[in-house]
């Protein structure tokens, strides 16, 4: 009790400190690597409860962040669309998407899915690239206005400092992050992670894999277009560099090196992996060398992850002491 | 967990940035740089690099600007404006620049632009082509923002306006890639061929890093037009043209045609002939300048100069000048000092910065004859 | 004299693969309360029976009932919902998981509490979870794991996950249990350990439907045996007269298995 | 955008034919390897593009920094890349086992990191042409061409298959393989090592990624991203042609470069590019098993 108490404040005020980062520095840099992680870490997060909790591993992530913030920023400029309903239209875009690359790849298998949700992030790509009329193709979208949000009140808040952006991305992000922590630590992520675990012995006990599979898709792709679709009028533009491969080698990355299966470890990861390559950014011709060769020792070393490793202590703990007379 | 470890790093970017202050009042003048180092198109980046280095080089060699030496750090930025934007708050942040410089894409470099306008430091983009950073810049809004390198469109226009001259303006074909270069390379012909009442007759964009062309040139020489606008670069480049010698193509290019990476083989069996090109550079021009700059880049880097280079190369010579009348090295006065630029360019011309913030170089005219490059004209863009 | 309902009636199942035929109209009906033993040779459709019947292998023709409500063709979620649970001839057990959590997960999609409810965690949920722990405890208690209850299921001997398996099945209060290979390969200690513990069970009102190879135990726990060989069902009845029946002792002789009939499985 | 007359158009037809073959020649020597190694165990190799990629660029370094000719070049990156296979088995793929796939799939994506990225920080990604007489010459039939150099890829092409072929159906090592493929367990009780099977699965395929990039050197610029575009579309394949069916990977690779081709001819280029992934996830949707099933492997 006493423990998750401390723990509970070190939470607490370690928000705190997020939150009051704006008024403690006025260093933009700060700030970009703030939006970075919130946007990232909201990325993997979502990753993390298809593929590390629900055991899908997916590339379609990136499709749906793109998603959600062509929509997002074609429905602001071009329709007028107030900045909410235009992110709340991206996310329900991505999850719809989700929804039908999920249900028709995943009544055939997973790995069906992982190869469907490849293609489908290459096609995105493509999309955004040669569907000129549409996305104004490679050229994108630039000169996103700042947008504004009418508050309760009657207030209105115009977002065009970085100070505002990174409340709003790190508002959301923990709006995020607090769905997916609800539904981890439920019984729904326990069902997740029992299909994961054995999709049979699940099936068998009234569990339906299809469902939950698909409700972990649709929560990733539905955060996954609403971040996009906030961060991109924090960079002021969109084009098609926004489906980069890169965006999921890092958040393959990140949720590897967290953990798969491990809330705080792929948050924390995702802290630390969205710094580091800025604080090392004179390695930058081995830098993706580096992340391979993470992720080669990652599936060689630690084939089950964080949970897997945390898993077989666990074992070790409960057989030592019938080992002992 | 995590948020010690922010709250860590804050507090070390505090600290860097305070000392970065204390450098900027004394030591080196430092210019900042953003450019894809790695991912699609590291080639160029790499070029940018050079050809900026080498430019601050040979300042520093004939002693800096007022009297301090010049720098410059190179940031990656993977052609991804998110990667743009991060980076060059990193070096806004820092507070020691003087100016920033490229982005090299069109798309990062527009995402700059914001930046750089609250940050008040002087942004001078050598290669990104979009019109549309031009049409942002000095009377567009943002006053901050210079772009040295010609637009498309205007290099078109000279291009299409010697063609039809020739009388060779009809029945073009247009092949190109579908990333800001080819866009405005396709829309960019469509216009200057629309005011002399011609179209493109067919357009086609293939996606970077296609290796095989063969299907697209096989409908194109049945296509027969009269000439193929080829706008492809690096690897594609190659491709495409190597595939075109190889199905006997019969149809001479245009557009960015780039002559000095043909493959001597191709060029020298006359395969090319009647083909036109229009580039801001050629390695070749014959004037004193270039002929120093194209050894001297040849002789540090053992590779012969490209555009890229060159661009990178001038422009950042157009900056070393400003900062070098603006007294003081301030962002503020730099940005001064650039508004009224007069600068010689090695190709021979006076370059200055119109209210857009653009400067108008001559554009260089090519035609391939008997197995033969030769510029045939300069044109003013 | 009305006709009692049977629990679970099977009607001409049938299953073929390439051409062989797996399972041939093989109909069958159990009572409610009595534990019945399937057996015969290897080979003789057993398994692929009760996959079929369970959901995991599509079937080729046939019917059947729980409870007079038709299971053909369901998905095997929703057959477990439907009060027909079993366990496997492989051993699954969710590793990672604790006893205890191995078996609410096994209880949490037939107690009523939605999606919405799980996520807002109100009462319902918490009502939901506290009657699973219990049952998970009184189970865990029944099958003799209750010093594990909060152990990863990972450091279960193999006769100890069959128990947890057994458990599980019983979570959801299900009308049907169908126990694939209990005892297969565990020790003679456990062997009765898990047939006092499937005595406990169905004294407790569950029906159960046990696929054994070994005969002994199928012979002393079952009111009543159903054989198969070759996908048919060649006898059906009180253990007493399937011993002494001709056709099973040909079936097990033709296949050489005549001493595991006579003799123990020691 | 059709061209008149009929001489023309048959022509233009017969050329347009001629250019897919090839294309989907190329494609097969690098999906049949992908297949083989997926077929044999179950792996997703994400990196099988950098080896074509090594193999060109060693190919590039061997005929224009050293001096050998073509075929010498061939035959030694061949060799080179059958032996790095028997490495990769040995350190990294030899590890995996069972219910593995997603792990395969990040770990070969680590390695494709590292050789790709590697190769751009040793190699520079500068496109490099191998200009030897080869790039240059053609063949003319009429108003068909055809270069060399596509001629002697699809030489050795169907080379490779028909060896292939020959040592899956005709040694007893290549009919283990296929025991291997099509029940480990069974393979293990009639005495075959499924390690040894596959490892030389892995050398195999790696050997004919390897042989494909040393083909294709004078065909296509040679550059350290080259593999990276290739090998999505080698996965549409394996997937179109039946998961692990090597002919069917064969047959699906040139009946995609075929339709790409006359696709190419007619449509927009970027109908083209789709055209793999379409057809890969309408295969997957109305045919799960693959064109030409997944049971029966070559």
């Amino acid at each position: 009790m006493n423990a998750i108490s401390v723990r509970a404040l070190a939470f607490v005020i370690g928000l705190m400190v997020l939150f009051a980062i704006p008024k403690l520095t006025g260093n933009e840099y700060v700030l970009a690597l703030g939006i970075s992680f919130a946007a990232l870490s909201v990325l993997s997060g979502g990753l993390n409860l298809v593929y590390g909790y629900t055991g899908l591993l997916s590339f379609a992530q990136v499709g749906f962040f793109g998603i959600g913030s062509y929509t997002a920023a074609l429905l602001v400029t071009e329709q007028n669309w107030s900045l909410w309903s235009g992110v709340a239209a991206g996310g329900a875009l991505a999850t719809a998407v989700g929804m039908v690359i999920g249900y028709s790849s995943l009544r055939l298998s997973r790995h069906a899915f992982a190869i469907v949700s490849l293609s489908f992030a290459l096609l995105c790509m493509i999309v955004a690239r040669d569907w000129v009329s549409l996305t104004r193709g490679a050229m994108g979208i630039p000169g996103l206005p700042a947008p504004t949000i009418n508050l309760p009140g009657g207030m209105r808040w115009r977002i065009a400092q970085p100070a505002d952006f990174y409340y709003l991305l790190l508002g959301f992000a923990v709006f995020a992050h607090a769905l997916i922590y609800g539904v981890v630590t439920s019984r729904l992520g326990r069902a997740m992670r029992a299909i994961k675990l054995n999709e049979p012995l699940a099936q068998s006990q009234g569990i339906n894999p299809l469902a939950y599979k698909l409700l972990a898709i649709a929560l990733s792709a539905l955060l996954a277009g609403m971040v996009g679709g906030l961060f991109v009028f924090y960079l002021t533009i969109v084009d098609p560099s926004i489906f980069d491969f890169y965006y999921t080698e890092t958040m393959l990355i990140m949720v590897i090196i967290g953990g798969p299966g491990s809330f705080w470890g792929v948050l924390a990861s995702s802290a630390v992996l969205t710094a580091v390559p800025d604080l090392l950014r004179f390695t930058t011709d081995l830098r993706m060398v580096l992340y391979g060769v993470v992720l080669i020792a990652a599936m060689l070393l630690f084939p089950g992850g964080l949970g897997g490793w945390l898993h077989r202590r666990r074992v070790a703990r409960w057989r030592q002491p019938r080992v002992a007379p | 967990m995590f948020n010690m470890r922010l709250t860590v790093a804050a507090a070390a970017f505090v600290a860097l940035a305070a000392t970065g202050i204390a450098q900027a009042q004394t030591g080196s003048i430092i210019i900042g740089a953003s450019t894809p180092l790695t991912g699609g198109v590291a080639h160029f980046g790499q070029h940018a690099r050079w050809g900026a280095e080498l430019a601050v080089a040979e300042a520093n060699a004939k002693g800096g600007a007022l009297g301090r030496k010049i720098e410059i750090d190179f940031q990656d930025n993977r052609c991804n404006p998110a990667e743009g934007v991060k980076s060059v708050t990193q070096m806004l942040s820092e507070k020691k620049y003087a100016a920033i410089f490229d982005g090299l894409c069109s798309s990062v470099a527009l995402a700059i632009m914001p930046l750089i306008e609250r940050a008040g430091v002087p942004f001078i983009v050598a290669n990104a082509s979009a019109t549309s950073i031009a049409e942002r810049s000095g009377v567009g809004g943002n006053k901050w923002t210079f772009k040295v390198n010609p637009t498309d469109a205007s290099m078109l226009d000279a291009l299409v306006g010697w063609l039809d001259k020739e009388g060779k303006a009809a029945n073009i074909a247009f092949l190109g890639e579908d990333t800001d270069f080819g866009r405005a390379g396709s829309s960019g012909l469509e216009a200057a061929l629309k005011k002399r009442n011609q179209k493109l007759v067919m357009v086609d964009f293939f996606q970077k890093g296609t290796a095989d062309f063969t299907p697209v040139l096989t409908k194109i020489k049945a296509r027969k037009p009269a000439l193929l606008a080829l706008y492809a670069i690096d690897a594609d480049f190659q491709n495409t043209i190597r595939q075109w010698h190889g199905l006997g193509g019969g149809v001479p290019l245009t557009g960015r045609v780039l002559v000095d990476q043909v493959p001597k083989e191709i060029m020298a069996s006359g395969f090319l002939d009647g083909t036109t090109s229009v580039q801001p550079y050629d390695p070749s021009v014959d004037t004193p300048a270039n002929k120093t700059f194209v050894e001297a880049f040849t002789k540090k880097y053992n590779v012969a100069p490209m555009l890229i280079s060159f661009e990178s190369y001038e422009t950042i010579n157009i900056l070393i000048d400003a900062i070098r009348r603006s007294g003081n090295a301030s962002p503020a006065a730099i940005r001064d000092a650039l508004a009224t630029t007069k600068y010689r360019s090695i190709l021979g011309t006076e370059l200055e910065f119109d209210a857009n913030n653009l400067v108008h170089n001559n554009a260089i005219i090519f035609a391939i004859k008997g197995g033969k490059v030769v510029i045939i004209g300069m044109s003013k863009t | 004299m009305t006709p009692v309902q049977p629990l679970l009636e099977v009607r001409g199942l049938t299953k073929r693969y390439l051409g062989l035929t797996a399972v041939d109209d093989l109909s069958y009906a159990l009572e409610t309360g009595s534990v019945v033993g399937l057996i015969g040779p290897n080979g003789s459709g057993k398994s692929t029976s009760i996959d079929c019947m369970s959901g995991f292998q599509a079937a080729d023709r046939g019917q059947w009932f729980l409870d007079g409500r038709e299971l053909t063709g369901l998905a095997p979620h929703r057959i477990a919902r439907a009060g027909l649970t079993r366990t496997f001839q492989t051993v699954r057990a969710y590793d990672e998981l604790t006893l205890l959590e191995n078996l609410c997960v096994a209880a949490q999609e037939n107690d009523g509490v939605s999606w919405m409810q799980a996520l807002l965690r109100g009462k319902t949920l918490r009502g939901a979870d506290a009657a699973a722990r219990a049952r998970g405890l009184e189970l865990l208690a029944t099958v003799g794991l209750a010093n594990y209850a909060d152990a990863p299921a990972a450091i279960l001997s193999y006769g100890q996950r069959k128990l947890l398996a057994i458990a599980a099945s019983m979570m959801p209060k299900p009308r049907l249990v169908v126990l694939d290979e209990p005892v297969a390969g565990v020790n003679q200690t456990m062997v009765r350990h898990i047939e006092e513990v499937i005595r406990k069970l169905n004294a407790e009102g569950v029906t159960l439907l046990i696929v054994e190879h070994n005969v002994d135990f199928i012979m002393s726990l079952c009111s009543r045996v159903i054989v198969l060989e070759s996908g048919s069902k060649i006898a059906d009845g009180p253990p007493g007269l399937i011993r002494s029946d001709p056709r099973v002792l040909a079936a097990y002789l033709g296949n050489k298995r005549a001493a595991e009939l006579d003799a123990g499985n020691g | 955008m059709r061209p008149r007359g009929r001489s023309v158009d048959l022509n233009f037809y017969a050329q347009l034919l001629l250019n897919g073959i090839v294309i989907g020649v190329i494609y097969a020597l690098i999906a049949m390897g992908l297949s083989l190694i997926f077929g044999v165990l179950e792996i997703v190799n994400f990196a099988h593009g950098e080896f074509y990629m090594l193999g060109a660029m060693c190919a590039y370094f061997l005929t224009v920094n050293w001096g050998f000719g073509y075929w010498p070049a061939v035959l030694i990156v061949t060799a080179v890349a059958i032996s790095l296979g028997c490495v990769l088995y040995e350190a990294l793929l030899g590890s995996l086992r069972g219910e593995s796939f997603e792990r395969s799939i990040l770990l070969t994506l680590g390695l494709s990191m590292v050789l790709q990225n590697g190769a751009v920080f040793l190699f520079t990604t500068t496109p490099k042409m191998m200009a030897t007489g080869l790039s240059y010459s053609n063949i003319i039939v009429g108003e068909l061409r055809l270069p060399l150099s596509r001629l002697y890829a699809l030489g050795l092409g169907l080379a490779a298959f028909a060896a292939l072929y020959l040592t899956l159906y005709r040694t007893r090592v290549g009919k283990a393989m296929r025991g291997v493929a099509q029940n480990r367990d069974a393979a293990l009780m009639v005495g075959i090592d499924p390690r040894a099977v596959s490892r030389l699965a892995v050398a195999i395929g790696i050997g004919l990624s390897g042989l494909a990039g040393a083909a294709l050197a004078p065909v296509y610029a040679v550059h350290p991203l080259m593999g990276f575009s290739f090998v999505f579309k080698a996965f549409a394949i394996i997937i179109i042609g039946g998961l692990g069916n090597v002919s069917g990977a064969a047959i699906a690779a040139v009946m995609l470069g075929i339709l790409e081709s006359l696709v190419g001819g007619f449509l927009p280029l970027v109908m083209v590019d789709a055209l793999a992934f379409i057809s890969m996830i309408a295969v997957l949707l109305l045919r799960p098993q693959g064109l030409f099933g997944r049971g029966v492997r070559v």
